[in-house]
């Protein structure tokens, strides 16, 4: 690993879970046990997962650093290596390497309340810090999670949500676009800016996290400025292309900011900063 | 180490040459095909060029290649077996005749490479190469190299410098590291003592066109000018000129699958091209080619100096002399440092 | 060292030739086992770059075919693969690619017997050139040492 | 060129076209693209013997088009692009006027692009003595003479693709490298994977080159690609008959002949 930095850790493909159309978690372990005592990381950060003879994609640690023993992902088939992942089976082997870039300064939020939105299949990213706060409930006030999805359907960690939904210490509110909801749909139907909106979290002691798609994430933050979210108490990942993961191949960066290094997770305060390139 | 100056006389540079051969040295140096000069292995000092301003293609690829192996994998009943490079088979080779510019670049390259985390292939890589550069008595109105911080006897990055004293003269050797010195030993009859030398008088005449400081300054503040798209208008978005640019650094990494087993292989990439940047869900956050452009030049003279405390320019001149539309980017700088924002 | 036993890959359509191989597999004609078949809706359907991958993946020798002229089952795709090949081919030559290794030709779902002749004296032929290793030679970057330049 | 500037001027003026693309003095004694949008840029046009590059390459081009009508300059094989182009649905004369420069440097107005097909008709594609010498040369080779001749051409590439961003008629938004799904051609620049990106390459431009030598002159390693697309030329030429682009007919490789005539299908 020291040597050859492109090296990936070989991970045993443990579990597959559906999600949705297209979206699949795996659990993964390591195949060789050492270098599970060397791994470490924390809620934000990234990898590159590769089949091999196929390529490497980029995406984030979906499981949370308070769960040893394994990592999850979750990913939706789009191109070229996501396709051929969602060929391998279980017990497969694929490659990993990292973890990449920043983390959710979730120590800093200590003592505070927390709002989680997320839309589609941006929850994976946020799934992670989730649990990691709710593995740590006693250090945070309210919990709160606000997720939306296209249509029924499309919702992920379908169980997952339900556990939050049982839990008397989460508020979970669910959302589907008009006209993605299904005859017995019991959750909320709108955009989920709309929602936030109805909701009207409050924003006193208030840590927002927010990952979507971009036109999600463009008429969210307006909404929780509405509600009095600071510029820095709001948190988001940026997602641009990579291909090293490392500040060396070139393509991520956002004028003079890194997104590999410097992100994924900024502040829409770091976000105000930047150029338009992202 | 104290600089050791030396004389090198004009018909010893080809015993130099096969000496260096016999002791079984991997020469790299420059050698012309279709007019255009690039390094090569080459067998035989016969074959080296003389008298190039420059070559076309910077000497970049001997320490990082246009492709390069990064790992072997093999599929098998017991699952999958991973053998990354081994850093040791990296051959021990000497690269000859290339410019202050270009040896200075090793290092620019080198500090990209280096930025947090270390990439002991490019490391172990430069660290095998000992570099013989040519200071430039003769220059065209593509360098701009003093412009840049550097200039035509620029000692930085190289092993051992020569000094061509005059047109037709004997050289004067600088020996700068320990590498040099123990090439240097190998053939120690060819560097002969030298009295008083004054290699200034010799060197190419290259005026200062700009103050870089100065653009990099401005550049922190003129992400959104228009000169982006007046200038880039007529650039055509191939990667010519960052492929032979003896700092740009961008690369891909793809799989080479032949049935059950295959490679990972790192090759070069541009910024310039127009799927670089492109997301998988089809959206590309450099969607244009002035932002591309912007990209190139925002990356060598404000992301880099910022970041990394270097410029990722030499001021060799290449990337101008290789383009097909006669994007100059002196001429771009100028205009850069002369535009009121 | 056993004798030399070449890959050849044949690209065939659907409705002629690979009609025609199966009926020599039917009227029990033997012929040699080299061949891996590859069946396309239609010779025009036959893409260049199959056949250089062909080549790549270990091929020592290729056999393209289809229906005859005219008796294309959507009218005119062989009139079109023809006029590809007959530049393709022309390309391939001039950039030193061994055309002899590539064979083209016509045979119809009835031509059983004519199939059989045409894969033998193929693999005869390609026998007796030995493997394509210029070819292969260059094709395999990746098992190559780390190289400079 | 005085009448060019002042047609350039007039066009502009008069809001005919928004954009003029010409050429104008480069560094290092070379000539490049210009885009007069003001009349006072109009002033910078020139014609001489060095102005090659292929301006039709600019008009497929996503940034230039979104200005609006254009006007260009086109020598003899600009004009050829154009023709081709335009029988492949790129341009048209709503949205293209030619300035047409006859290869005795006369500036000469076209109405429409029936017009300029009828101008280019009156010229052969002749293919040079230099490269005529070199496609003997080859020709003459041993079947292992060509390939070792070709690898080792190729093997400079790195696969910059200045070759396919200078043609005009690489326009395509996609272009079959950077397809990874299947990756018919290696993204790294590898022996065999420049040969292949270079045969198909040839193979795509077949019945479509105007053998303008656009990419042989982009090449910054002046690997003599335009070798391939000549022989192309000449066999189709030779198979075919004659070739010229034309505003309306068949593609000659998207067409056939029942007759066609080969030596090689058994």
């Amino acid at each position: 690993m020291m040597d050859n930095l492109y090296m990936p850790y070989l991970m045993r493909i443990e579990r597959i879970t559906y999600e949705a159309p297209g979206v699949k978690t795996f659990m993964l372990k390591f195949v060789n046990e050492a270098d599970e005592d060397k791994f470490s990381y924390k809620a934000g950060q990234f990898g590159e997962y590769s089949v091999y003879g196929v390529g490497e994609s980029t995406f984030c640690i979906a499981s949370p650093p308070t769960r040893k023993g394994y990592i999850e992902c979750t990913f939706r088939q789009t191109g070229k290596v996501t396709n051929a992942l969602s060929g391998c089976e279980e017990g497969s082997i694929i490659g990993f390497r990292g973890p990449y870039g920043n983390v959710f300064p979730i120590e800093e939020w200590k003592g505070k309340s927390l709002l989680f939105i997320a839309g589609g299949i941006a929850l994976p990213p946020m799934r992670c810090v989730i649990w990691n706060a709710l593995d740590l409930r006693e250090n945070f006030k309210d919990v709160t999670i606000i997720y939306g999805a296209r249509t029924v359907k499309d919702l992920v960690y379908k169980d997952e949500l339900k556990d939050w939904e049982l839990r008397k210490d989460v508020k979970l509110i669910t959302t589907v676009d008009p006209g993605g909801e299904s005859p017995d749909w019991k959750g909320e139907i709108g955009f989920v800016p709309t929602i936030v909106e109805k909701i009207a979290p409050s924003s006193k002691d208030t840590i927002a996290i927010v990952c979507g798609p971009p036109v999600m994430i463009k008429y969210t933050f307006p909404v929780l400025a509405k509600l009095g979210f600071t510029d820095e108490n709001i948190y988001t990942t940026l997602e641009n292309r990579m291909k090293c993961g490392f500040g060396k191949c070139g393509r991520c960066n956002v004028g003079k900011v890194y997104v590999c290094k410097d992100g994924p997770v900024f502040t829409v305060a770091q976000l105000k900063e930047l150029p338009d390139e992202y | 180490m104290n600089i050791d100056k030396r004389l090198v006389r004009k018909d010893s540079l080809e015993k130099l040459f096969d000496i260096l051969k016999q002791n079984s040295k991997k020469i790299y140096a420059p050698v012309t095909k279709n007019g255009k000069t690039t390094f090569r292995d080459t067998a035989s000092f016969s074959l080296v060029s003389t008298g190039y301003i420059q070559t076309t293609e910077s000497s970049k690829d001997i320490s990082f290649p246009r492709t390069e192996k990064l790992l072997d994998y093999s599929k098998n009943k017991e699952g999958m077996s991973v053998k990354g490079i081994d850093l040791k088979d990296i051959p021990e080779v000497i690269l000859w005749g290339i410019r202050p510019c270009d040896a200075i670049g090793i290092g620019e390259l080198g500090s990209i490479f280096n930025w947090d985390y270390k990439d002991e292939i490019y490391n172990n890589r430069s660290s095998k190469v000992t570099v013989f550069g040519f200071s430039c008595n003769k220059s065209d109105e593509y360098c701009f190299c003093t412009s840049v911080g550097g200039n035509p006897g620029n000692t930085e990055g190289s092993d051992i410098l020569f000094t061509r004293m005059g047109e037709d003269g004997d050289y004067i050797a600088e020996i700068l590291t320990e590498k040099g010195q123990a090439v240097a030993e190998i053939a120690s009859g060819i560097f002969e003592r030298l009295e008083t030398a004054d290699k200034e008088k010799f060197l190419a005449d290259v005026p200062v066109k700009f103050n870089h400081n100065e653009i990099s300054e401005k550049l922190d503040k003129f992400f959104e000018s228009k000169e982006w798209v007046d200038q880039s208008l007529r650039c055509l978005g191939c990667g010519a000129c960052a492929y032979v640019c003896p700092t740009c650094a961008c690369f891909d990494i793809e799989d080479e699958a032949h049935g059950k087993n295959g490679s990972r292989v790192r090759c070069w990439d541009s910024c310039g091209f127009s799927h670089f940047t492109v997301h998988t869900s089809g959206h590309n956050p450099r969607d244009v080619q002035s932002a591309r452009w912007r990209q190139r030049i925002m990356h060598k003279f404000s992301y880099m100096p910022e970041r990394l405390s270097v410029y990722g320019c030499t001021g060799c001149g290449r990337c101008s002399r290789a383009c097909p539309v006669d994007m100059n980017i002196l001429e771009h700088l100028i205009s850069i440092q002369e535009v009121t924002v | 060292m056993a004798e030399f036993e070449p890959k050849i890959v044949a690209f065939v359509c659907n409705w002629c030739t690979y009609a025609g191989a199966d009926l020599t597999g039917t009227s029990r004609i033997k012929y040699a086992s080299n061949v891996r078949i590859i069946r396309f809706p239609c010779t025009g359907r036959i893409d260049y770059m199959l056949l250089i991958k062909a080549f790549d993946e270990g091929a020592d020798g290729i056999i393209v075919s289809g229906c005859h002229p005219n008796d294309c089952h959507y009218t005119s795709g062989n009139f079109h693969a023809r006029r590809r090949w007959i530049m393709f081919r022309s390309l391939c030559n001039f950039t030193g690619i061994d055309t002899e290794r590539i064979k083209f030709s016509w045979v119809s779902a009835a031509e059983g017997a004519r199939w059989a002749d045409i894969v033998n004296a193929t693999v005869s032929e390609i026998r007796e050139k030995g493997p394509y290793t210029e070819y292969h030679k260059v094709s395999r970057h990746a098992e190559k040492e780390v190289n400079h330049g | 060129m005085v009448d060019l500037i002042k047609k350039a001027k007039e066009l502009i003026e008069t809001s005919a076209v928004k954009v003029v693309i010409g050429y104008e003095e480069g560094t290092g004694n070379k000539t490049r693209a210009l885009f007069v949008e003001k009349t006072e840029d109009a002033d910078r046009l020139i014609f001489d013997s060095r102005c090659v590059q292929n301006l039709a390459a600019y008009i497929t081009k996503k940034e230039i088009k979104d200005k609006g009508k254009m006007a260009i300059a086109a020598t003899l094989p600009v004009m050829r692009s154009i023709i081709q182009l335009a029988s492949e649905f790129q341009v048209n004369d709503s949205n293209l006027l030619v300035l047409g420069i006859t290869p005795e440097s006369k500036l000469v107005e076209f109405a429409n692009l029936v017009e300029v097909e009828t101008f280019v008709h009156q010229y052969q594609i002749e293919i040079d003595a230099r490269n005529k010498e070199m496609l003997d040369k080859l020709e003459k080779m041993t079947q292992p003479e060509r390939w070792k001749f070709w690898i080792d051409e190729l093997a400079p590439c790195f696969k910059c693709y200045a070759c396919r961003a200078a043609c005009p008629m690489c326009y395509c938004s996609r272009c079959t490298v950077d397809f990874n799904q299947p990756q018919w051609i290696p993204v790294a620049s590898t022996e065999l994977g420049n040969l292949e990106w270079h045969l198909m390459r040839a193979i795509h431009l077949t019945g479509r080159c105007i053998d303008c030598d656009a990419c042989y002159n982009a090449c910054p390693l002046s690997i003599p690609i335009n070798l391939l697309t000549k022989k192309m030329l000449l066999d189709a030429k030779e198979h075919f008959g004659g070739y010229q682009p034309a505003l309306k007919g068949d593609h000659l490789m998207s067409t056939y002949k029942p007759d066609d005539k080969e030596n090689f299908i058994q």
